[in-house]
C-alpha cells in the first residue's frame, strides 16, 4: 500500500465531466491551490473536467482557487453556505447571470451533511432552518417538543484536500484552523486526493496525533511549499 | 449625552452582559467589537465556527498567518489553552447548546423573537453562513443593532417581513437606544437612555413595549 | 475558570439518585476506577445516589467499577452494547432475577446517539437494526432505496470520564484506546467530571492535539496513578 | 484430507482471499484467528471497533498496555502507521462503507443473505456488541462457520429462525465443507472440498446449493 502519487496533474487526472467534488478549505485557509490550478490547467489544456459540482463553505474569491475554476467555466453548480468573499465577482456575475447553479446550506447543516456522508448516516434532524425559506419542501419532525427539519447526507465522489503531513498511508494532520472541513470532506468522497506539505515516514505521526485516518485516504502529493490562498489574495491587491 | 448610542456603545453595553467563564460566539462584523470592551477581569472563552476555541486578539497587521483565521476571515491569535477542531464539532458545540451567549447583527427583531437578518429578500446572491445554526446553539442569543433602520424604520416589530433566520430564538436586544429581554413573547424593556421617555421609545418601535418594573438608565461611556 | 477539584469525593458529591450518568471507558480500557469507587463509597456511606442509569459500552467485570456500583445496589438500569465479560455475574445474576434493567443499543447506534446527543442532531438514521428485533417500535425510513431505522439523541445528567492530561480549561487528551467513548460523552452530559492522570499548565496542550475541547468539561481532578480495571482484575484473579 | 476443515483451516482458507491493501475487520473469536494465515507479502490494515486502526499481534505475556485492546478486550499492539480515534468516528469507518471487508462468526445464514448470530433467543443475556453495526458497515461481509451445527444441524438455510443480526447483508460464507458467494439470494458454491459430492454438500444444507461453473477444490493444508 503506498498512496504517495508523483505530482498533482497525476493526482487529479482521472476526474470526470459532472463529478461531485468537495474542496477542503474556509476561506484561504485550507484550501488545496495546487490541485484545484492542476484541475484548472488540465480544464484549459483538454476541456475536461467540465460541468463540476464544488462543495466548500465559500464560492470563490478573486481569481484564484475556485474562483479560477469558476473563471474557467468548469464549474456547473456551487454547493455552499457564504458565496460572499472580498471579491465574489467570479461567482457572482455568473450566477445574477443565471450561468451558475446554487445550494444554499447553513454553514453547521453543510459540515453535518458532509459528516453524515462519511459515516453513513443518510439523513439526520436539525433546528437550523426551522420555519425559514431554506426548509421549504424539506420533512419536520417535532421531538420532544421543538421542530426540527431533516437533512440528507452529501456524499462526492472526489474530495481535494490541504494537509499538513501525510505518510504513505494516507494519515494526516493539519495545520491550525486550516483543519475545517477537510476531515469530513475526506470521508464523505469516493476518492479523496490530499496535497501535503511533508510526506513523512510510516510512523512519523503519532497515533494520538492523526487527525485523518488514512482509511480515508485514497492518493497523497507532496507539495512542500504550499501556496496560501488569502496571502496571494493579499499579494494581487496589493 | 447623545441621543442614540454609537455602534461601539451599543457592544460596550452588551459586553458589560458577558458572564465570567462563558463560552462565546460574536458574529461577523458589528458583534465581534464586542469582545473589545470585555471588562477587566472577566474570563470570557471564544468560539469560532471554523473550528477554533479561545482564540485572542487580532495579531499585528504584517504577523498575520492566514491559516489563523477567525468565521470572518480576519486573523487572529491563540490564547494558551486553545484548541483546533474540525467543522463538525465546531457545530456541534453550536448546535448542541454548549455555547453561553452568541451574539448576532439584525435586520429585523419580531417580539416572538423571530430573527432575521441573512437576507434582504430577492435580487442579490444569498450568503448565510452560519447564523442559521447559531440562533439555535447558544443559551442565550443576543442581537446589537441600530433602534431603527438607516431609513428610519423600525426593526423591533411584531412580525419580520424578510426572510428568517430563525423563529423565536432572540433572548436579549442591545439597540442603539434600549436593552430588551424578550419574555413570553413580547420586548421587555429592561434599560433605555435616561433622556428618553418610553412613549418616545414607543413611537420608534413597531411592536409593543412591555416595561416590568422601572427601566434602568442606559449609560454608556464616550468611547 | 478553574475547573480543577481536590479530589474525586467532591468532584460526585452532588450527582442525585435517578440521574442518567455515563462511564467512559471500553472494558478496562478508559474506565474510571477512581471516580466510579468514590461514587460508590459516598452510596454505601449516604444511601444515595441510588437508581441510577448507567451508560457504557459493558455492564461491568468482577466486582470493580461498574460490577462495584451493581453489587452495591445504585444502578437501576443499563445501557450498553455488549453486558458480557470474562465474569459478569454483577449484571447477569440481577439481570436474570429482574432487578436491574436493560437497554441493549448496537455498538455503533450506541457511539452515534451519544454523539448526537452531544452535537444537538435529536434524531438520525442509520441501517443497523433494520429487520432485527431491536429496531420493533422504531421508524423506518427509506432512503435511495435502501432501508434505515430512526434512533434518537442520546443524553445524561453527568458524564464520568478518564483522560490523560488535561489543563485548568478543561482540554483533554486520552491514552491510546481508553478514548473511546469518552470525547463522545463529554459532549453529551450536562455535568462532564474527570479524571485525569495529569494536570498541566494551560497551554501544556498542544492545541493542535487536544482531543475534547473544554467547553465540553465541567470538573477536572487529578489522580496520578489511576488504577487500570483490566490489570485489577487480572491481579484479583491471579 | 480430513472430511471437515478445522476452525484453523476455514480462517486459513478465508485469509487467503483477503486483497492486498485492504481494510478489514474481524470479529471477536474465530475470525481474529483470519490474522494468522494472511499470506506472506500481502498488507491487510486491521481496524477495532473501540478505535485502533493498524494494529498489530498480540504483545507477549507480561508486556500487555491495557489500554490498548481490541474489541474482544484482547492486548495489541500497533503497526507504523496506525491511528486512534473514538468510537463515533470508528463506526464512521464501519457504516460509511470505507471496510473493505468484515469477517464474521454465524449461527444461521440464510440465503437471502440474513445473518444470524447474536441471540440464541430468549432465557439468556442479550448481547450484540458491534456485529448489528458491522454487517451494514464493509463492502463484502464474510461468514466464517461450521457447515453444521454442534448437533449436526444445517448453518445454511432458506430462512434463518433465530433473531437477525442483519438482513440481506451476507457476501460469502467460508465453511468447514465449501465456500458459497451469496449471488442474487443463493448459495452459489465457489469451492468444496474435493471428497465430497455436490449430493453430500446439498444434504447437510437446507438451502438449495446453486451451481454457476464447476466449482474448485477446496484444498487446504494442514494446520
Amino acid at each position: 500500500m503506498d498512496k504517495i502519487y508523483p505530482g498533482v496533474a497525476d493526482a487529479i487526472s482521472d476526474i470526470e465531466d459532472g463529478m461531485a467534488v468537495m474542496i477542503g478549505g474556509f476561506g484561504g485557509s485550507g484550501a488545496p491551490i495546487e490541485l484545484i490550478h492542476a484541475l484548472v490547467d488540465r480544464y484549459k489544456a483538454t476541456g475536461a473536467p467540465g460541468g463540476l459540482t464544488v462543495i466548500n463553505n465559500n464560492a470563490g474569491n478573486g481569481g484564484i482557487g475556485i474562483a479560477a475554476m469558476i473563471n474557467a467555466g468548469m464549474v456547473a453548480k456551487m454547493v455552499c453556505s457564504f458565496p460572499r468573499s472580498s471579491d465574489p465577482r467570479a461567482f457572482t456575475d455568473r450566477y445574477l447571470a443565471g450561468e451558475i447553479g446554487l445550494e444554499l446550506v447553513p454553514q453547521g447543516t453543510l459540515a453535518e451533511r458532509i459528516r453524515a456522508g462519511g459515516a453513513g448516516i443518510p439523513a439526520f434532524y436539525t433546528p437550523a432552518t426551522y420555519g425559514t425559506q431554506l426548509a421549504e419542501g424539506k420533512p419536520v419532525a417535532e421531538f420532544d417538543g421543538k421542530s426540527y427539519v431533516q437533512e440528507r447526507w452529501l456524499k462526492a465522489d472526489v474530495a481535494l484536500i490541504k494537509a499538513e503531513l501525510a505518510d504513505r498511508k494516507g494519515n494526516l494532520t493539519y495545520r491550525k484552523a486550516a483543519r475545517n472541513f477537510s476531515p469530513l470532506m475526506a470521508a464523505a468522497a469516493e476518492v479523496t486526493i490530499v496535497q501535503a506539505r511533508e510526506v513523512v515516514a510510516t510512523g512519523g505521526i503519532d497515533p494520538e496525533h492523526v487527525i485523518t485516518p488514512g482509511i480515508f485516504v485514497n492518493r497523497v502529493v507532496e507539495v512542500s511549499d504550499p501556496q496560501q490562498e488569502e496571502a496571494l489574495l493579499r499579494g494581487e491587491a496589493s | 449625552m447623545a441621543s442614540k448610542l454609537t455602534n461601539a456603545q451599543i457592544a460596550w453595553r452588551a459586553a458589560q452582559d458577558l458572564p465570567d467563564g462563558s463560552y462565546v460566539n460574536l458574529g461577523i462584523g458589528f458583534p465581534e467589537m464586542i469582545a473589545k470592551f470585555k471588562p477587566e477581569g472577566r474570563e470570557v472563552i471564544y468560539h469560532t465556527e471554523n473550528g477554533v476555541l479561545d482564540f485572542g486578539e487580532a495579531p499585528p497587521a504584517g504577523e498575520e498567518d492566514w491559516d489563523l483565521i477567525n468565521a470572518g476571515k480576519k486573523a487572529i491569535t491563540l490564547n494558551a489553552g486553545a484548541a483546533f477542531f474540525h467543522h463538525a464539532d465546531s457545530f456541534a458545540m453550536v448546535r448542541g447548546g454548549h455555547l453561553d451567549v452568541a451574539v448576532l447583527g439584525a435586520y429585523q427583531i419580531a417580539e416572538t423573537g423571530d430573527l432575521a437578518n441573512w437576507s434582504t429578500g430577492p435580487g442579490s446572491v444569498p450568503a448565510v453562513g452560519g447564523a442559521m445554526d447559531l440562533v439555535h446553539g447558544a443559551k442565550q442569543i443576543w442581537v446589537v443593532t441600530d433602534h431603527v433602520t438607516k431609513k428610519g424604520q423600525p426593526k423591533l416589530l411584531k412580525t419580520c417581513t424578510l426572510p428568517l433566520t430563525g423563529v423565536g430564538c432572540v433572548t436579549t436586544v442591545y439597540t442603539s437606544l434600549a436593552v430588551f429581554d424578550i419574555i413570553d413573547k413580547r420586548f421587555v424593556v429592561r434599560e433605555k437612555l435616561p433622556s428618553m421617555s418610553l412613549d418616545e421609545l414607543q413611537a420608534v418601535t413597531e411592536a409593543e413595549i412591555v416595561v416590568n418594573g422601572k427601566p434602568g438608565d442606559l449609560n454608556v461611556p464616550e468611547l
